[in-house]
């Protein structure tokens, strides 16, 4: 078990766990928080992939230095796609909040069961 | 086709034979009815008074055009069925019209009264006539289905719609006549026969006090005379396509009366015998007696 | 009970399918060839030592325009949420008791520093580990700090949106710049790559970083705004 | 109508003037009487001046007698037998007609009640002519044990021209055959123009027939 | 032209510089918004024409200056330059018709708008996968803000079930992309198809999570609940961009990203596709809410496309075009839907009836739902074609089972929905429609024909849109507003000079059906002088209806046959649903219709075998082996036409409740298409086997049992022309039953059936219908002694049934005469059975017709009626001449023909020898029949005359009553079930069995609909279970199929 099968792993069961979340609890904000939790698993999976086992930091300086940084550096594509993932997600997360604020104030639930006037 | 004068008078002469003819015929095969029930039956020249009577009455009415026009339709399809067939086989003088169209023209023509007394009947405004027609239509073309494929049979037999080449095959004595080459076909043409002479059972049409004789209650003096000639010309014609068809044809005139008379008593025989039927009989028995019969000899060729 | 079982069960599914990825995953022992040319090629394509930076501000930058496009929206729609609450203006309400003397001179002793931070954060987002998200988020703490202190402090939503709005054309203007002057879009070679290391290299990527820096700033500051004042609603 | 305020029975609804809306919305009057039946009157049918042809149609009218199949009286069941072996009626050329438009014989079988007389005037005007009227029985002729009854008429030919009476309550079958065989001679001498009659003295007969005959609703002369 | 980054350029920076307007500057900034997607568009057209028009190849975009894969680069080639347009295009449109919106919610809005455009070409134009989830994300968020622009408080909880999902999304997606980069090494599509072999063991279960939540933005079944909730509750014209260019570009994506995975994913897609396109077709039927039944019909027809997308390796060349046509006729007719929602106040179907006051509007929903129907001239129609062509060519039958099934189920709802527009009850309050909206959506009905021309113009057919009859019937939609006279002069011109201009290059045949149809209609269209006013809509269907036909009979390949034929069905069908009971009616026509429509091209395409096309009488040249199964697609789809037993529902009603003057047209030529694609099919095709069978047996069985059935269930109708209706289904079975027997005279005798049942049918069925008109009912028994009063119509009908039911001395006769020689010289003795047990059951109807109408007693109510107006009578009359003409000297029509069918048939033809006509078996001599009959005739009424002439004119109720009076005419008249013994004896006949069938599949199909619907419950958790079902499902199924 190298320690990015582990961090992989954890993502995926953070994954899950998330996902378990969001879908067996009916107030919505409590599944915000499983997509939270789901999406930072996500990140981890991302930025494990990229690993390579005893590499540094994609960043040069005198520690890693241009000529010896293609030996050196982890993948830095993952992680440059981290980034803008949480961004997203973030933006995703806020929305999210703002509607369910909105919801709570039209409606006075957050049970996610009862906004089921649209269906069939 | 080059028409010749002469065929008119022949022609008239015919129809003359032929009315009288049936108007005897008829008289007699009534008075044996009579007699079969113990009567002394009519005179046998009842029918010529009753004719010369109806067309003597003094006052008629009509309802309207198509009621003027419904006897004449009725009898011109009985004189055009008679003309357009050969009476007399082997003889171009008893032709008559027949030159104008063959088995099929004759198979169809018997409609043009029918449908013209229908109509006729309709227009008198009565609702006993108009359900005599419901009737008579139901009846007559559930009996038309035996008869029309015993003719096809015939025609496929003989692989000929021309009369004459039909009775040219049935001569040489009385086992070529269809009647004994396919006897089904002959059968099943034969119930067709009972159906379309409207006489017991298959008499419910003009039931006479149900629905006051039906089609013709509002017919009456000159109307019904035409009608009445009618009833004397139409059967003779339809037995003159039988003969043809079945009975090998007639080769002179007596030949013509005696199969004539022949076949009109067996229908006769049959009303004397048989009680009415309610309508929807008359088709069942055509229909699961009729039309299987006329199947087999269909087959049969 | 039902719902339970059948999340179990969904989840069992994706779960393998997971495992399944995770035991078919063999690592990398070298870097793929995009993340060579990476390695290899920052320095002389951008001067930027940061090469994540570099990633997410050249050879990225169009995923990072995307990404400040999604704050952008994401402030924009929930203003638009909330805006049925705040319709016809806010209104300022009598606050209950004051916030107390040592929190008010905390807030504004650490405001400025945070503000200060988050300013470093994002100017040296090419050479350390860091950049414009980052340095965004850390300005718009110190907002919330602010807010955290005094609930009812209300913010010029025109400012806010105002530094949104030009500091995002700005970004796409040096785009365009990139397309004119230079390779393409988003090029940073507008400007001289400068020397390799020092604050002021790696041509527009810092420019663009601090254009960054401000929008998420902005950003999150509106988003805070819009839900802090429709809280009491 | 002429006199439609005198009516003692009002007339019924469906003969009533009505009324109706075609159907594009036009509205009109629709008075059952006036439009659904033929009001002329019935005409003279002169005998063919040819003397010798209306004889000759005489005896062919004369040998063919059709009888209109309406029972009015008791009497009616004494026709029946006519059709039976024993009496046979067919062979003297005569036969029971179900419609009255092929019948030129109309025997009143007995006695007539006022409402039977409508009917029976109805049928008498609805043969065609040259048409014979025959009455059975003495209550045709004076009302016989009815004469005081409230609803029976007493003299038929004040009502319709009678060309033949047979008495007798009831004349049995032969009387009938006798009586046909009497008709036949006087249609041959060319006597029986009770058609004609009814049609020239069309007003009085009217009258006495309107006299019994309250709920007078059909047209003075039934086509 | 412009690099398109600025297209992304142009609408990023106008959402940024809105922010830098004041909030109420609102008509500004709605003015820049919509510059921006204005722009936008004129950049996408210009990079399109360029495309197009010059030929250029794709342009790829770098951007940081550095080549891929190392950075992000976007490509525009042909199809992404008509997406962009089509996406901005509709932004453009989306944006001025909810205007009102826009400004109320202010400049945020408007952004948020801008954006979403912005990213749907960004997910068209890059090459990168992760890029493309940056573009989707926006979408995603767009979508969630847009939502909201909405006046239905619903759509708050819409908005987040659709997050909620867009999260699960984005999980999977990301998953995915990051161990496709990590097999690939890279994350641009162009890259990674190279080492393709990398995506083995994990990388294909890496892009299986790449491919499957882009799947999911197609929302597939049954992973679509979410998006059916926001089409149901968003602003229609957001609707509209979710559905025609969202779905456009996440479609595109899918597409791109197949470069990656390879030709051995095509089936799952496929899959996919169809089972939602199937499923959501289904679940379309039993949905009463307009906009959500919209949506239904967005996921199935995205389905659809995706199917295609699945087959691309299959289709080759043509896969840009036939997807390409479905999708714009997708996204534009679902964008004008949305748009016309918008107009509509009520959410239920049938509130649609209120845009029926703009016919404009009709116009324009007619041609949505066309387009959705992949009926021509519309892009769909070509690509439809094309596309069941090339799956029939590589043996994929169940596929083109599948699509032709989902594709008539959604013909099925939206034709009905076409049905409450035009015949519902309007609500009371009218309103005025919104100007803009109006616009917007007949910018999007105009695009529809632009595209249908284009299409026409690739497709490498002629273009339908350039075919001069056609044209001719599209130009009445441009004089729409001229009175009706003069519409109706032009037409009549019109048509008699298109027939002279072509009747020399018809053979007999062609010259037969000639005739009836384009001088025979004309004589028809006398009869719509009768008309006052403008009759808006009548014209353009009708000549559209003639104009199909027209094309039909010169049709000399297949593509052009079968244009023709699905042109005079739909134009047919307009006509028919302006009958005033017609709607139930047309619909099943129209139905029914096309199912043999998809028949015939089944048909067509299996006889192709991988060609576009081929010349009709290369039909005789179809494989043995496949002959039998081209021979029965296209017997059943003209059969269908002709209405033949169990197909023949739809008939009765369709023809009996059209107007007076459209009865004939579809009775008297119609049908006439049917008969003529028979006579097509035998001519070419002969009588193939199939085990040991021969097809025509089969043939003349159908046609033997139609012409029974249609005979007996005529004789029990009560509905004059559902009368005559029935009687067109056993006269039709009679000309197959002649066909079938594929000899000489059976062939003559069906052509003179042709012309016989093109007379007397359109006589019957326009003297029938002008009474009809005057009495105000059609119901036979309702009538009643209308003779005295419309002399004439009466006159008409008698020569007509006379004529119908074979009665020398008519024309009717020779028919007859012709038949039974014809079957002298055939050897199938059974079917003919039958066929004589018909025959005679003609006369019932035939009688009771006239008798119910015209003889018996006058109703009260009609006594102040007149003979049926002036123009209806002329072509009346005009017939009854023909009709004597025809019957005395049928050899001017049938002698030329005969002589032309001994080219195929040599043996049996018939002897034209002066007046008499003489076949091998037989004779008849039509004019000796007539003189006879006539003679005869005449003496026999002198005499009447003579003796009568004094007779008593008498009224209506002097009639012998049993020595009673009648009580009144309405009881005094037996009309009603007048065959009552007849019923009696052979119930057992007529029990509706194929109604109860046809009925029985639909209320099933309802059944299952309205059960599977329940599916959808709303809750969102339930829609994520849903999409991870989805999911797991489909790994399950790979997993097994692996």
């Amino acid at each position: 078990m190298t320690l990015q099968n582990i961090a992989m792993s954890t993502g995926f069961i953070l994954i899950l766990i998330g996902l378990y979340g969001a879908m067996t609890h009916k107030n919505i904000l409590r599944m915000i928080v499983g997509f939270t939790i789901a999406g930072t698993g996500t990140n981890l999976v991302l930025i494990a992939v990229g690993y390579l086992p005893g590499r540094a930091a994609p960043i040069l300086n005198a520690a890693v230095p241009i000529e010896t940084a293609s030996a050196t550096i982890v993948d830095p594509v993952p992680q440059a796609l981290v980034l803008t993932a949480i961004v997203i997600g973030l933006g995703v997360t806020a929305l999210m909040l703002a509607f369910a604020y909105k919801i709570h104030a039209t409606k006075g639930t957050l049970d996610i069961s009862k906004l089921t006037d649209l269906k069939w | 086709m080059e028409f010749d004068w002469i065929k008119i008078p022949y022609a008239l002469l015919t129809l003359f034979i032929v009315l009288n003819y049936g108007l005897l015929m008829t008289a007699i095969i009534q008075k044996m009815g009579a007699r079969a029930g113990r009567r002394y039956g009519i005179r046998f020249y009842q029918n010529y008074i009753d004719l010369i009577k109806n067309y003597s009455m003094r006052s008629k009415i009509t309802h309207g055009y198509m009621f003027y026009l419904g006897p004449v339709f009725r009898l011109t399809g009985g004189i055009g069925l008679l003309l357009f067939v050969p009476t007399i086989y082997g003889s171009e003088m008893w032709s008559n019209f027949s030159f104008s169209g063959d088995l099929i023209l004759a198979l169809y023509f018997v409609f043009f009264g029918t449908l013209g007394m229908a109509l006729g009947a309709g227009e008198s405004g009565h609702p006993f006539a108009a359900l005599g027609v419901s009737r008579g239509l139901s009846q007559v073309t559930a009996a038309e289905l035996p008869f029309a494929i015993a003719v096809f049979t015939v025609a496929l037999q003989y692989q000929t719609l021309n009369f004459n080449e039909i009775v040219a095959a049935q001569q040489g004595g009385f086992l070529n006549w269809t009647l004994f080459t396919n006897p089904f076909a002959v059968a099943a043409a034969m119930i067709a026969f009972l159906g379309m002479m409207m006489r017991s059972p298959f008499d419910v049409v003009v039931a006479p006090q149900e629905i006051p004789i039906g089609p013709p209650t509002e017919y009456h003096s000159a109307y019904l005379a035409l009608m009445q000639t009618n009833r004397n010309i139409f059967p003779i014609a339809k037995i003159v396509v039988y003969m043809n068809l079945f009975f090998g044809g007639a080769g002179s005139w007596p030949e013509f009366m005696i199969k004539a008379f022949l076949l009109y008593l067996v229908s006769a025989l049959v009303g004397v015998v048989f009680p009415r039927f309610r309508v929807e009989q008359s088709i069942r028995f055509f229909l699961i007696w009729g039309v299987p019969v006329a199947i087999i000899g269909l087959l049969w060729v | 009970m039902t719902k339970h079982m059948i999340t179990f069960l969904l989840l069992l599914g994706i779960g393998a399918i997971f495992a399944d990825l995770l035991t078919g995953f063999s690592a990398d022992q070298n870097l793929n060839a995009s993340a060579e040319f990476y390695a290899t090629h920052t320095v002389s394509d951008t001067g930027a030592a940061n090469i994540v930076t570099a990633i997410i501000v050249t050879f990225r930058g169009l995923d990072t325009l995307g990404e400040v496009t999604v704050l952008f929206l994401t402030a924009a729609i929930v203003a638009l949420v909330l805006s049925g609450d705040m319709a016809g203006g806010f209104q300022v309400k009598p606050r209950r008791w004051p916030v107390g003397e040592l929190l008010e001179t905390g807030t504004r002793l650490l405001v400025p520093l945070i503000a200060l931070f988050g300013a470093y954060v994002f100017i040296n987002g090419h050479l350390t580990p860091g950049g414009g998200f980052q340095g965004g988020a850390i300005l718009a703490s110190a907002m919330l700090l602010m807010l955290l202190a005094d609930p009812t402090r209300r913010f010029a939503h025109k400012t806010i949106a105002r530094i949104e709005s030009v500091s995002g054309l700005f970004y796409v203007f040096i785009g365009v710049l990139g397309l004119a002057l230079a390779g393409g879009f988003l090029d940073n070679r507008i400007l001289p790559l400068g020397d390799f290391g020092s604050l002021l290299s790696a041509g527009a990527i810092p420019l663009i970083y601090v254009l960054i820096g401000l929008k998420v700033g902005a950003e999150f500051s509106s988003i805070m705004t819009s839900l802090s004042e429709s809280e009491d609603v | 109508m002429k006199d439609e305020q005198d009516r003692k029975v009002p007339l019924p609804d469906e003969l009533l003037p009505r009324k109706i809306k075609g159907p594009d919305g036009f509205e009109f009057e629709v008075d059952p009487l006036q439009d659904y039946f033929c009001q002329e009157p019935p005409k003279e049918h002169p005998p063919i001046y040819v003397k010798i042809v209306e004889d000759f149609f005489n005896w062919a009218r004369s040998e063919s007698l059709w009888i209109l199949g309406f029972g009015t009286g008791c009497g009616a069941i004494e026709m029946r037998p006519l059709m039976t072996p024993r009496f046979d009626a067919y062979r003297y050329g005569i036969q029971w007609r179900p419609t009255p438009r092929q019948a030129n014989l109309l025997i009143i079988s007995g006695y007539l009640s006022v409402k039977t007389l409508k009917r029976a005037i109805r049928a008498y005007e609805q043969m065609q002519s040259p048409k014979y009227v025959m009455g059975l029985g003495s209550c045709t002729i004076n009302g016989g044990m009815y004469f005081d009854s409230y609803n029976t008429i007493k003299r038929l030919d004040e009502y319709l021209p009678v060309d033949m009476y047979i008495a007798g309550c009831m004349p049995r079958p032969e009387a009938l055959l006798k009586g046909f065989e009497d008709l036949k001679k006087i249609i041959r001498a060319g006597d029986a123009e009770g058609a004609n009659h009814y049609a020239e003295n069309f007003e009085l007969y009217k009258e006495n027939q309107k006299k019994v005959i309250l709920d007078w609703d059909m047209p003075d002369y039934s086509w | 032209m412009v690099s398109p980054i600025y297209l992304i350029v142009i609408t990023l920076g106008a959402a940024f510089l809105l922010g830098l307007l004041s909030e109420r500057r609102t008509e500004l900034a709605h003015f820049i918004t919509v510059l921006a997607l204005a722009a936008g568009g004129l950049v996408s057209f210009g990079w399109l024409w360029i495309m197009a028009a010059e030929g250029a190849s794709a342009v790829e975009i770098y951007t940081a200056g550095t080549k891929p894969p190392f950075a992000i680069n976007l490509r525009v080639g042909l199809p992404e330059a008509a997406l962009l347009l089509l996406i901005y295009l509709t932004g453009l449109m989306s944006a001025i018709h909810m205007k009102d919106m826009l400004l109320r919610k202010g400049r945020r809005a408007m952004a948020v708008l801008l954006i979403a455009i912005m990213a749907l070409a960004g997910i068209i134009m890059t090459r990168d996968i992760f890029n493309i989830f940056v573009f989707f994300e926006l979408v995603a968020i767009s979508t969630g803000g847009m939502v909201l622009l909405s006046d239905d408080p619903r759509a708050l909880s819409a908005g987040i079930k659709y997050l909620i999902i867009a999260q699960v999304i984005s999980i999977l997606l990301l998953v995915g992309i990051i161990f496709t980069y990590q097999a690939t090494g890279s994350l641009n599509i162009d890259f990674m198809k190279t080492p393709e072999l990398a995506l083995g063991g994990g990388g294909t279960l890496a892009f299986f999570l790449l491919l499957v939540p882009l799947l999911v933005e197609l929302k597939p079944f049954p992973a679509n609940g979410w998006a059916l909730d926001i089409y149901q509750s968003a602003h229609p014209a957001f609707s509209a961009i979710l559905s025609a260019a969202t779905g456009s570009a996440a479609l595109f994506a899918v597409d791109k990203i197949m470069d990656i995975g390879g030709a051995s994913w095509g089936p799952v897609l496929t899959g996919v596709g169809l089972l939602s396109f199937v499923v959501s077709n289904i679940l379309a039927l039993v949905q009463k809410n307009d906009r959500r039944l919209l949506g239904y019909s967005s996921v199935a027809q995205t389905g659809l496309i995706l199917a295609v997308v699945g087959q691309r390796e299959l289709l080759g060349e043509s896969y840009l075009f036939i997807a390409g046509g479905l999708l714009i006729g997708h996204a534009v007719a679902k964008a004008g839907l949305f748009y016309l929602s918008d107009l509509v106040k009520g959410r239920m179907l049938t509130n649609w009836a209120d845009l029926r006051r703009n016919p404009l509007l009709v116009f324009a929903f007619a041609t949505f739902i066309a387009m959705l129907s992949g009926l021509p001239p519309f892009p769909g129609f070509y690509a439809k074609w094309e596309l069941v062509h090339a799956l029939m060519a590589s043996g994929k039958t169940g596929l083109v089972v599948l699509i032709l099934f989902g594709a008539i189920l959604e013909a099925g709802y939206l034709f009905r929905w076409f049905g409450y527009l035009m015949k519902r009850p309007q609500s009371n309050t009218p309103g005025t429609l919104p100007l803009r909206g109006v616009l917007v959506t007949m910018a999007a009905a105009l695009a529809g024909w632009l595209a249908a021309y284009i299409w026409g113009e690739l497709s490498g057919y002629d273009n339908l849109l350039s075919q001069t009859a056609l044209l001719f019937a599209l130009g009445f939609l441009l004089i729409d507003w001229f009175p009706a006279k003069l519409k109706n002069t032009i037409a009549i011109a019109g048509m008699l000079a298109f027939f002279w201009q072509s009747y020399t290059g018809y053979d007999p045949i062609q010259m037969i059906f000639g005739i009836i149809i384009l001088v025979g209609g004309a004589v028809i269209l006398l009869a719509s002088y009768h008309e006052r006013g403008q009759r808006i809509g009548f014209y353009p269907s009708a000549l559209l209806m003639f104009a199909g036909l027209a094309m039909l009979i010169v049709a000399e390949q297949s593509f052009q046959f079968f244009a023709a034929w699905e042109v005079l069905t739909l134009g047919s069908y307009f006509l028919i649903l302006r009958g005033k009971n017609a709607e139930p009616h047309a619909l099943s026509y129209i139905l029914f219709s096309l199912a043999g429509a998809f028949a015939i091209i089944a048909g067509f395409a299996l006889a192709a075998q991988g060609q576009a096309g081929f010349k009709i009488t290369a039909l005789a040249d179809v494989a043995a082996d496949l002959a039998p199964w081209v021979f029965i697609l296209l017997a059943i789809g003209f059969m269908t036409k002709t209405a033949v037993i169990g197909l023949h529902i739809w008939l009765p009603g369709a023809h009996a409740e059209a107007e007076t003057d459209v009865s004939p047209m579809v009775s008297g030529i119609l049908l006439k298409a049917g008969l003529f694609g028979i006579i097509v099919l035998l001519s070419n095709m002969g009588s193939p086997e199939l085990y040991g069978v021969k097809l025509t047996y089969v043939m003349l069985w159908i046609g033997a049992l139609t012409a029974l059935m249609g005979n007996l269930m005529a004789a029990f109708q009560e509905d004059a022309k559902r009368l005559l209706a029935y009687s067109s289904i056993g006269q039709m079975g009679y000309a197959i039953f002649g066909l079938a027997l594929m000899n000489h005279l059976g062939w003559l005798m069906a052509l003179m059936f042709v012309i016989n049942h093109y007379i007397y049918k359109s006589m019957l069925f326009l003297s029938v219908g002008g009474v009809a008109k005057r009495t105000g009912t059609k119901l036979m028994y309702k009538m009643g002694g209308l003779i005295t009063l419309m002399p004439l119509s009466f006159f008409v009908v008698l020569i007509g049934i006379i004529a119908v039911s074979g009665v020398p001395p008519l024309s009717g006769f020779g028919g007859r005469w012709m038949f039974y020689n014809a079957i002298l010289d055939s050897e199938n003795r059974l079917p003919m059975i039958i066929i004589f047990i018909s025959g005679p059951i003609a006369f019932l109807y035939l009688f009771r017709l006239i008798h119910a109408i015209f003889l018996g007693q006058l109703k009260d109510e009609h006594r102040k009626l007149k003979e049926p107006s002036f123009w209806i009578m002329v072509p009346q009359v005009i017939y009854v001449v023909l009709l004597l003409a025809f019957a005395v000297l049928p050899g001017m029509a049938l002698q030329k023909v005969d002589t032309f069918l001994n080219g195929m048939f040599p043996e049996g033809g018939l002897n034209w020898d002066g007046l008499l006509i003489t076949s091998d078996y037989g004779y008849w001599s039509p004019v000796w029949i007539m003189v006879v009959t006539g003679g005869i005739f005449a003496a026999v009424f002198m005499l009447l005359l003579a003796i009568n002439r004094k007779a008593q004119k008498v009224k209506q109720f002097n009639i012998v009553y049993s020595a009673e009076r009648p009580y009144r005419p309405e009881t005094t008249h037996f009309a009603w079930n007048f065959f009552a013994p007849y019923r009696k004896a052979i119930w057992f006949l007529l029990l509706p069995i194929a109604t109860r069938f046809w009925g029985g599949i639909t209320e099933a199909l309802h059944a299952t609909a309205g059960f599977m619907r329940r599916f959808y419950t709303g809750d969102a958790q339930h829609y994520v279970f849903h999409l991870l079902g989805f999911v797991v499902g489909l790994y399950l199924i790979l997993l097994g199929v692996q």
